[in-house]
């Protein structure tokens, strides 16, 4: 029932795939885990939300979470493979425009990896 | 048993109250899920809405973004009426007129401080703060009470999608 | 309006009388869902009961059985003790315990002969006559009660599937 | 939001395609449609439930009350598509017995059509 996640280390960057609903329940979750990619100094993370079925402001504030670690650290992160539900609440609230959002997984690899 | 007293208790205040506010729904004309404090119980509610917004007539693309805003709604209930302690009520009832989707949501939370029930700027980035902004962009209509000493009132509402051609 | 008042006068005897009965759930331990007796509605139950059943655990196949036996109740409900008039209120009470998921619904319809409620022999082909037996194969408890002047209680109630090398 | 049902005549045979939930709200249209169908001497119908996403009791008697007049009149009627939740409900009744269930249109066609 809950979110399932996988990491995976392509070259130097983590690549966390999320399956599932991501809401209030389940973002503690993939919070723990994305806390633990992004404290090094010049992470890289890519997150692919691509078998993400829901995602509500409780899983946006996790990645936004991320980000300013990431940033802090001189770090990379993209998010790639959103569906029409959750490109929608990244529209809503405009952060869209504060992401790196790519539309497939290699392009955005290339892109965290430089 | 004695929580379940003082729930009871709660609820006939409730029903009380909620008569003194003017009643917003009449029980057998709506379809009502309560739920409790707990998130797991939250992707049940979705389901439900998805279907209640569904018969609606609202398109798929409405229907989510209908999801997320009761969805939001509820998660602020929990954390921030109920700070985060499960097993305490919420009340959800839908109710489909001839104009508007109408969704009233009820807890016997905290009453909140209506004037702090904001969204943060969008501009300034930071985790949180913007399940507000996602519910006032959803919805047509938002309205919070604080229902005395009770808990609190959300009533929201989306005006259903013309007919193609209509007038 | 008046026939609002008229339900309100009967929900508070339903209360009354259900205490009377023993009550079988507390409010806000459990998820309620309540429908009007209108065919269309039985899609939002559906959908929520799918995600009630799957978080007590039960398999796909399970939660599909469960949907099953809940519609069919609810559609008796409507057919039998509503004779098909819409607007009448269905309540469905969910509760997972630790061994049992127990399901409870109350109409105010007509009280039932409860000796009457039986399904046809399965050999003697007919339309009709499947509902009751689907509800008896499905779930492992099945309880009509007949709530005197009120309405009907079917309490219903499946055993959790076993964890892989539980006791 | 209700059933969609197409009727296509192959040879003999009229083909009956059900898209959506039969339950008591929907079922009332299929009834009229399969009513349309049986009633001529040594009528042939196929139902195909393939896009059928959820059937109850209600489906059924629907299903029962063409094959009795399939029957009286005789005719030859068949199922076939069926998904595992709506194969469940024909055993759970043990009407798997009773209706000539096809796993594929083609079989079924030839079957009914003889
Ligand atoms: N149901 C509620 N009860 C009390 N306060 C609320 C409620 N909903 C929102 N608020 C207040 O409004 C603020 C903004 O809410 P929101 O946009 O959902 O962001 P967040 O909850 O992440 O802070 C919250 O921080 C809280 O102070
Ligand atoms: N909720 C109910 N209230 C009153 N009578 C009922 C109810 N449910 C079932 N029954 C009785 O039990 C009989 C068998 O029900 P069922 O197996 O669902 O088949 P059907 O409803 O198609 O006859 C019904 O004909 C009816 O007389």
């Amino acid at each position: 029932m809950s979110l399932q996640l996988s990491t995976e280390q392509r070259g130097n960057v983590a690549v966390v795939g999320i399956t599932g609903d991501v809401d209030l329940y389940s973002s503690p979750q993939l919070r723990k885990e994305i806390l633990k990619l992004v404290n090094a100094r010049d992470a890289r993370l890519l997150v692919d939300l691509g078998k993400v079925t829901y995602m509500d402001s409780s899983g946006l504030a996790t990645l936004i979470e991320g980000l300013q670690h990431i940033n802090r650290n001189n770090g990379r992160m993209a998010v790639t493979g959103l569906r029409d539900a959750v490109k929608e609440i990244f529209e809503l609230t405009r952060l869209d425009t504060v992401f790196s959002i790519y539309p497939d997984t290699e392009t955005a690899l290339e892109w965290v990896a430089s | 048993m004695e929580d379940g007293m003082e729930l009871e208790r709660k609820i006939a205040r409730l029903f009380f109250t909620i008569r003194q506010f003017k009643p917003r729904w009449l029980p057998g004309k709506s379809i009502r899920i309560s739920i409790n404090s707990d998130p797991v119980y939250l992707r049940v509610l979705r389901a439900a809405m998805d279907e209640i917004a569904a018969l609606a007539g609202f398109s798929r693309k409405e229907c989510a973004k209908i999801i997320l805003a009761v969805d939001e709604a509820c998660s602020n209930v929990i954390r921030h009426a109920y700070h985060d302690v499960a097993g305490q009520p919420i009340y959800i009832t839908c109710r489909i007129t001839p104009i508007k989707l109408e969704i009233v949501i009820v807890d016997l939370g905290e009453p909140a401080d209506i004037k702090s029930i904001k969204p943060r700027p969008l501009d300034e980035l930071r985790p949180g703060g913007l399940g507000v902004h996602i519910i006032r962009t959803v919805m047509d209509e938002v309205h919070y009470e604080n229902l005395a000493k009770i808990g609190n009132r959300l009533i929201m509402a989306k005006f259903l999608p013309r007919e193609e051609g209509a007038l």
